[in-house]
């Protein structure tokens, strides 16, 4: 088995609708909550396809029609099930659908996919940093991590203070917005390219805009910093079917689903985020 | 719902599509589940070429209403390690394995075909001379007579079933079916994607990173029972129907048009055991109009 | 965002679709509402044939995902009812009026082309050898010479603007592009719809009272952006584009793939506002990327 | 202008938005009423074409996409405009997601369309047959005839008790069906022939599955009684712009959305429901 195999959790077979437990806003984010009674617990990093369970279409130019990723944000223990959460940023007629379901209404997963994120090295330090919706897979991986011998640096940039209420979904977190509504004034980046100077070794963890992700990936190969990204592509399936969701690496075209969505910095390059992307807001 | 398919018998009329399941990477995802439920009753490969081929640059795919555009581009790794790497996976299997294959000049594609001839974990072989997404692909299988100097030269090479998968972007696929019945052919399959375009919002630039793609999924279904009627008229050999099949009323569609089989693409993307399902509904269907499609 | 077309000034590039709008039934529906806010910038009658059509029987309609399957086969008053009875009424309309004809001979098409050259109301004609539901449309209209030796005849018959629409049912649609160009057209238009089929379920009979139809509606637009795109690139001049058009972006879209007009067919059908809606929206959006499919 | 000009309200060109202001059950059928604040009163006997104003598609098969046409069951004018009822049968997708609206959400129409019934003759008295669903235009009919000379007579039929519960939509019905479970057992059509018998000459105005439209054309033939029916065809648009709603007539195939829906039973032929139908249930 290769080094990620631990970091990936395998799914159940086809596609099983949840039922949905719970949904909260947190400024410009959607917080869908489903009970998963049949799936393993996820990876922090992993993956899942959505959709609603009805009406997944008809929207926006007719679509949504293929399901959408979302990497998980939480997976708690609850009294019936696995209670999975998501994140969602409402930008098209997927998303919009998904930000706008119901309580008790039906939510089809199909998941957890993907390979998630490998534990810090020893006598690193994790220092997580997020962009805009990008704080998602945060969230899990800073619940999992042990506190001890380091407690995680959590760095978050947002667009602006609507967006900044999405911090909140993790703790201790210092929050950069590009408009200066709230915390420092400017990229995460800055305040990354600080916290690599200070302490012991770090080992960054990051999910955000493919600028974002550039930005960290040259930082921390100038700090020779090991990181972990956790990237985004079109996706049609999830699960290696379509080879539709490739993004440029060392070891050429890879299918981001299956040997991602976390990737190793170093097996990036320049081209990695040079490829027209999902949009994702900071 | 045993059905016989050029000498092969297999459990039910659903196939998967070639190119849109991936039964080693799904292995991975889902583990031994794969196997215990295997949703199609053969397996067909991704196309095969001879050499290998890193596919079209990213972006791939684009979302259509009921549909997708796709410009993959074949990415494989070409025939040495399909052989290697692919086949002894593919091998083990529950369903019979069919090799897609493809060739940019008549000589690599008798390679390919005199090459799988030999190997018995193959149980037939579909001829890809319809990929949208390649200048070689669409020119060959949209011209009867291409198609007959291609099969003149390949038939020969194996006793194993062959099936020519025809480009709906033609004028006239039953005279390609015509002149593949003619010329040897087992079987045809039909249809390949449809010749589309997207471009990036706001600009007169292609979305896609291959410039123009493929459309699958249930947007092209009508366009799919139309040629596959037509070509049922024109030829006696049996027709692997596809093209936006996603229900079991669906696949009865294809079948009533003409079709043995049924080949399930786009529609695994949104579940991968949509194949099993398919089948279970055209079972109850069938079940409920005997005379139908009746195989 | 007033454009020019072939000589004539249109107030927005908007137009209708051959055969989906019939302004005087929606005049008695709608009343003096249609004139005062006509939603095309010209209006293009339903395809004239030189002798009275009843058209096929029904069942003529079947809907798709995301797309409609039609054999209505062309009903129509023939020439001498629609100078008589259709063309005082579209002449009164507040917008330039485009003829569409077919004819199932040359001789037939030029004896249409030579009639409408002669009458001031008409401001352009559209050629339809692309309808995919009469034998001779889709024979004519597939083959770069047909469309040549017809353009031959009867171009020297008017001054008019002469508009040929492509069937998109061809392997190569630039190619009758290049030739419809080269014998003299002043614009071509596509897609026409694409063949397709649907059956009656759970039987092998087909749905359609004609057999087989035409798909349209948003489920055929990507491959109508991919024709439009390849005329774009073989001829230089302008194209009207339609196939599936339903808002501003789309219609934007098949504008940035190289047509000068687009044209709203089924998605009048939903709304019989839609093609106002889609030039609003279209305004708007150009407004916002002014460099975009600039006319 | 023509004779019917008089049954032909003309539609707002467009479609517009109204809100759903109650939603009733009446056995297998649903009652839709929205509040009409810009269109005009129908005639009875004309239609609209309707939609869900969100989510109209991505049902079974990915349908529906087109609008679907409503036979008017009622309007009346309310405190902020007009009330327009629709009794709606679930045999679809398209039927299927009117059903399931609830109240306040958007139903998009265009309407009123088509031509409605005309009176009925001097001294005739009118006699309203409807089977399942097509009773529905017979409401806002039996609504609309003055009581005097005569009362309208209403003979309805339906498969089930389940179905027969929609009689009471009507005042006074009598009821057949088609397992004897309610009022008479056997076809509506045995209740008219009665009719035809007794008083004063009838008019007839009928609604219903092709069947029962034939058998009571046949009927008024032998009887020479006038009959007006309210036909069905697949529709696209419902204003004459598609050509694909025709139905074979003694003039020839004519559009009903345009010449129809209701049809004088005399311009029939052998032929007129000899058409692959939409499935009405009796
Ligand atoms: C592994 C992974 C994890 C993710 N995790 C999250 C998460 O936790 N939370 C979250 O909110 N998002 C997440 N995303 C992103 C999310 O999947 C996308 O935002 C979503 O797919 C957008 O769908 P949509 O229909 O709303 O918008 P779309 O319009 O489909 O997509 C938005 C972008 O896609 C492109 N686009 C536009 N039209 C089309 C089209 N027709 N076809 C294809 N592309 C088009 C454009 O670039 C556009 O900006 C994740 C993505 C991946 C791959
Ligand atoms: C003037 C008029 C008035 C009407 N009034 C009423 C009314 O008051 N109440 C009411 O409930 N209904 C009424 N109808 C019927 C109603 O319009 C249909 O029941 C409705 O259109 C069915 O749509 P659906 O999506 O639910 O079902 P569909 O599946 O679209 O239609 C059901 C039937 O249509 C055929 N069909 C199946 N698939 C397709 C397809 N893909 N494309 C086309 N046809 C298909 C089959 O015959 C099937 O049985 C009226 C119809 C007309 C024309
Ligand atoms: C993402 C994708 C990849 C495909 N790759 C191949 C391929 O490698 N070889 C091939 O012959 N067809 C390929 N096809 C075409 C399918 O096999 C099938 O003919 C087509 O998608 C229509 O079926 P569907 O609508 O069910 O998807 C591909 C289709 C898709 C959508
Ligand atoms: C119901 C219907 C009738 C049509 N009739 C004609 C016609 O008479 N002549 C013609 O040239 N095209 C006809 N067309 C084709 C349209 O003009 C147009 O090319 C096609 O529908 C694609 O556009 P759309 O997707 O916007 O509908 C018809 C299309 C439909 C749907
Ligand atoms: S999303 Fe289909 S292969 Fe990755
Ligand atoms: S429904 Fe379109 S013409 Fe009647």
């Amino acid at each position: 088995m290769s080094a990620g195999a631990a970091q990936r959790t395998r799914a159940p077979f086809g596609v099983r609708s949840l039922r949905l437990s719970g949904r909260s806003e947190h400024g410009a984010y959607v917080v869908l909550r489903a009970t998963d009674l049949d799936g393993p617990p996820p990876q922090p990093g992993q993956f899942y396809m959505l959709r609603t369970s009805r009406h997944w279409g008809a929207g926006t130019g007719e679509r949504p029609f293929l399901p959408r990723a979302f990497s998980v944000l939480r997976a708690t223990p609850g009294g019936s099930g696995l209670e999975l959460e998501f994140l969602i940023e409402a930008v098209g007629p997927g998303t919009e659908r998904l930000a706008e379901l119901h309580e008790g209404e039906g939510l089809t997963v199909l998941g957890p996919l993907g390979a998630g994120f490998k534990p810090p090295r020893t006598g690193h330090r994790p220092v997580l940093v997020g962009g805009g919706v990008g704080i998602a897979p945060l969230a899990i991986w800073q619940d999992e991590l042990q506190p001890a011998p380091f407690a995680a640096v959590v760095l978050l940039g947002f667009r602006d203070a609507e967006h900044a209420a999405g911090a909140e979904l993790l703790s201790g977190a210092q929050v950069a917005t590009d408009d200066g509504s709230v915390g420092h004034c400017g990229l995460v980046t800055d305040l990354l390219d600080a916290e690599l100077d200070a302490g012991p070794p770090a080992e960054v963890y990051a999910c955000g805009p493919p600028p974002m992700l550039e930005a960290v990936r040259r930082l921390c190969v100038e700090r020779a910093a090991p990181a972990q990204l956790a990237l985004e592509a079109g996706m049609a399936c999830g699960f290696g079917a379509c080879f539709g969701c490739v993004v440029p690496t060392a070891r050429g075209l890879i299918r981001l689903c299956l040997e991602g969505p976390v990737l190793d910095a170093g097996a990036l390059t320049d081209e990695t985020f040079s490829v027209p992307a999902m949009g994702h807001s900071g | 719902m045993s059905t016989l398919f050029c000498g092969l018998e297999l459990e039910h009329p659903v196939i998967n599509a070639s190119g849109t399941f991936d039964a080693i990477a799904a292995q991975r995802v889902f583990g031994d589940a794969l196997h215990e439920s295997f949703p199609f009753s053969a397996f067909v490969s991704k196309t095969v070429t001879l050499e290998p081929r890193q596919g079209n640059p990213a972006p791939r795919l684009w979302e259509l209403p009921a549909g997708l555009l796709n410009s993959i581009g074949l990415p494989n790794k070409g025939l040495e390690g399909y052989l290697e790497q692919d086949l002894p996976a593919l091998a083990a299997l529950p369903v019979p394995l069919i090799v897609n294959v493809m060739g940019f000049t008549r000589e690599q594609v008798g390679k390919l075909i005199s090459t799988f001839a030999r190997r018995g974990e193959v149980a037939a072989m579909e001829l890809n001379v319809s990929c949208p997404n390649v200048e070689t692909g669409l020119i060959m299988g949209a011209d009867p007579e291409e198609v007959s100097r291609l099969l003149t030269l390949v038939r020969p090479l194996t006793d194993k079933p062959l099936i020519v998968k025809l480009t709906p972007n033609a004028t006239d696929p039953a005279a390609v079916a015509v002149a593949a019945q003619d010329a040897g052919a087992d079987a045809v399959s039909l249809i390949n994607t449809i010749r589309g375009m997207a471009l990036r919002p706001g600009t007169d630039q292609p979305w896609l990173g291959g410039g123009t793609g493929g459309v699958s999924g249930p947007a092209v279904r009508a366009i799919a029972a139309s040629q596959i009627n037509s070509v049922r008229a024109a030829v006696s050999i049996p027709i692997v129907g596809m093209g936006g099949v996603a229900s079991g009323a669906d696949a009865l569609e294809l079948l009533d048009a003409g079709a043995t089989l049924v080949a399930v693409g786009t529609e695994s993307f949104r579940d991968p055991i949509a194949g099993a399902r398919v089948a279970a509904e055209l079972d109850v269907l069938r079940a409920r109009t005997p005379f139908s499609g009746a195989s």
